[in-house]
């Protein structure tokens, strides 16, 4: 069965390492907060200013003054840094944020991605998403593998703009586990009970499959 | 060298329209509420407004934008304004979207005297459109100009008589770099101390950068996403 | 995820000959003294240095010029050594000197993931040989490259378990720039603290940008120039 | 009679204004501090790291952590900020510092610097003299008129290894005060007693002198 949002979290928590320092973004990216394996040592940034992001607050404790990437009311954690925007993005293009989990609207089977616009839609903006895409070593894309029509969002190649090239290295769908290699996606995991099958018919993009796929462990 | 104002409307009287501003703040944490609503009160229009984000329909550079005071918004996250939306499908609004980091490097490159700088944002996608691009190391740069800007407006949260400021928490985000970047730079604080009140260590923005200083009123310090945990 | 280390000695073990190191301090105000120390204590040479100055003959990279540990000296300014002097005309040293302004900014560049800056400083003059000039509003600018040092060096007053970082005074000058800048950045400091003893909004160098921190032991903190009012 | 360091200091502290900051470079500009009108608000700033300098500390209250860009012991005053090299000299490049005074080697009629490098001799460096001189729209220069041989140290062309090129706007000198011009130095004001003869004859680059100059006021 495929993975709803939570699961896609929890599967991307498996890639934290002891002392990373995070930037997630919004929405199922946030949620990976949640499944921070205990006794791990994960720093999470936001890129509006803040280094040590601690979960929200209770009732009655937010602070105007004190909200993440996403404008939600935040707290720190002991040993929080705040620091401006320009210093924010230089860490992230100096590539000391050593892991970026973001959503996508598209990735292409070279790494490309593109979630910030969409033709003929209200363009919002692409905020630190370019910066982010464009400087980090280690990009996971948190994804659903189709859209709502149920075509496939791993492409050959993207059809709407892009947000960046060449970037994205890994991809956790609610179908599968894919390493973005030079010659395309490469399958590593199925969504327990999901087919190989499904997950080749569902990907339009060039797919590698070698041997036997596992089913994630969760 | 008095660098002290009594309120936003003294401190902004010299606006003109057709003039560039720009507004510190991030979302609507950390904005200059006073001068906003002093801007909107003058109804200066033709305005081009650099800041990171359009406020909301009621609050913010919102108020601004329900008045048609700005011509042009450079941003990098407008989506959260039914009035903005209208304006720009209507073509009454110009709006260039920039990268959040590219913009708010291009304010610190005005105001430590770099002219331009290189960043890998937008690499690939029609941000580099018209654009130089240089390879350094292997890997692909944009030239992105610093920024030039007749007013900064910043909020910070004690100031000094002398203009040194500090911020709190992630309200500091665009203030300190935009205080570096206007030509005129007004700054509106929820605490104006006399000098020598202020750790030296401590201060974010020296008072050099800033040439008027006000203490600001009635902070709504609205929030726009209030979450909270259980 | 462990930073602290127990002294300069470890801190600094891995530190092999023909490196390239950035040390913190202007004269010999904010020096990291142990890191230095240790340095000496372990004779390792070859060594490309980046100090704004190289101390003076018998202390701060000084000590190190006399064990002839240090191969070339990218500074601003020099001259307060004799043993230096010697060693530069005699052709031992090697030695590059960049005006202020563009050492620190180097610094910024690299540590902000700008690969280089556009600077005024040396136009016209010798420091210009050899490289790209570029005209922005009809002044003429520089192009220089981010410093790519192994290792950074530097001296805080008050550091915390997650390497965060606050300087005293005018001890702050090049630490934490190149705090930014080393690959492997190591803090000495004379207050270590655990993580959430600093206020967040005081901290100059975010933990993210430091790897290794100790506290420091026997400062000495010379005074290059002594100088009363009566 | 020619002035001393101490009243050539005391002439550039007229050119101060209320509210200006100043750099003072090492030599007889640091004197210049001494010299500022009482009531009037100058900010004197180090470029290692410091605005509002104050005067040097009283005997046993000096402060290691505390210098200025001479390596001198100094105080701060209420209202003093510290700050990195680095936005130090963003302060400086951004033309945030209303004036600078520096010592010089030579001067040419273009407002070219030579302060730095004599050829054949031990080179100490250019410290923050090439950022200061690129950077300032307000340069005076403090210097002696002629050499130790008493040959013009304002020059046609500099023969020392540049600082900057067309950046000095004003010089005070043991012999006169002058401006560079376009058309070369103008002379503006002479030393009390001494002759705009002995100048012309102790100023080797292009010399304009109109009208009556009158003496300074010290």
């Amino acid at each position: 069965m495929a993975l709803d949002k939570f699961q896609i979290a929890k599967r991307i928590a498996k890639e934290l390492k002891d002392g990373y320092y995070v930037n997630l973004g919004i929405g199922i990216p946030t949620l990976v907060a949640n499944y921070i394996p205990e006794g791990m040592n994960v720093v999470l940034q936001s890129e509006n200013g803040l280094l040590g992001m601690g979960p929200f607050p209770k009732e009655g404790m937010q602070d105007p003054d004190l909200i993440n990437a996403g404008k939600q009311t935040i707290t720190t954690l002991p040993g929080s840094v705040f620091f401006d925007s320009a210093m924010s993005f230089g860490m992230i293009r100096s590539g000391k944020v050593n892991l970026t989990v973001l959503g996508a609207m598209e990735v292409s089977e070279k790494g490309d991605i593109a979630n910030w616009k969409i033709p003929g839609k209200m363009v919002k903006g692409m905020g630190g998403a370019m910066d982010l895409v464009a400087s980090a070593k280690n990009i996971i894309v948190a994804m659903m593998h189709t859209n709502p029509k149920g075509e496939s969002k791993l492409l050959t190649q993207c059809a709407l703009p892009l947000t960046g090239v060449s970037c994205v290295k890994k991809i956790v769908s609610d179908l599968a586990v894919l390493d973005v290699t030079e010659k395309g996606f490469k399958l590593l995991e199925r969504a327990p009970g999901v087919t190989v099958d499904e997950i080749i018919s569902k990907t339009q993009g060039n797919l590698i499959v070698e041997g036997e796929i596992p089913e994630m462990i969760l | 060298m008095n660098k002290i104002f009594k309120n936003a409307k003294e401190a902004t009287a010299d606006i003109k329209e057709g003039v560039t501003i720009m507004f510190g703040g991030f979302g609507l944490c950390g904005i200059p509420e006073n001068c906003i609503a002093s801007l909107v009160e003058m109804k200066v229009s033709n305005l081009t407004c650099i800041s990171n984000n359009a406020g909301v329909d009621d609050f913010g550079i919102g108020l601004m934008l329900h008045q048609k005071q700005v011509k042009k918004m450079i941003s990098s996250y407008v989506g959260e304004n039914a009035e903005f939306e209208r304006q720009l499908l209507s073509g009454e609004l110009e709006v260039e979207l920039i990268p959040q980091g590219t913009l708010a490097t291009r304010c610190m490159a005005a105001g430590y005297g770099l002219p331009a700088i290189y960043t890998p944002a937008g690499v690939g996608t029609e941000v580099a459109n018209g654009k130089e691009i240089r390879s350094f190391n292997g890997k692909d740069y944009l030239l992105e100009m610093a920024f030039d800007a007749d007013f900064a407006l910043v909020k910070a949260w004690k100031g000094d008589t002398l203009g040194n400021l500090i911020f709190k928490g992630t309200a500091r985000n665009f203030n300190p770099l935009m205080a570096m970047a206007g030509k005129i730079t007004i700054a509106e604080v929820e605490e104006l101390l006399p000098a020598g009140e202020l750790d030296p260590n401590e201060i974010h923005t020296p008072g050099i950068y800033v040439n008027r200083i006000f203490k600001g009123e009635n902070y709504e310090k609205r929030i726009e996403n209030l979450t909270l945990s259980k």
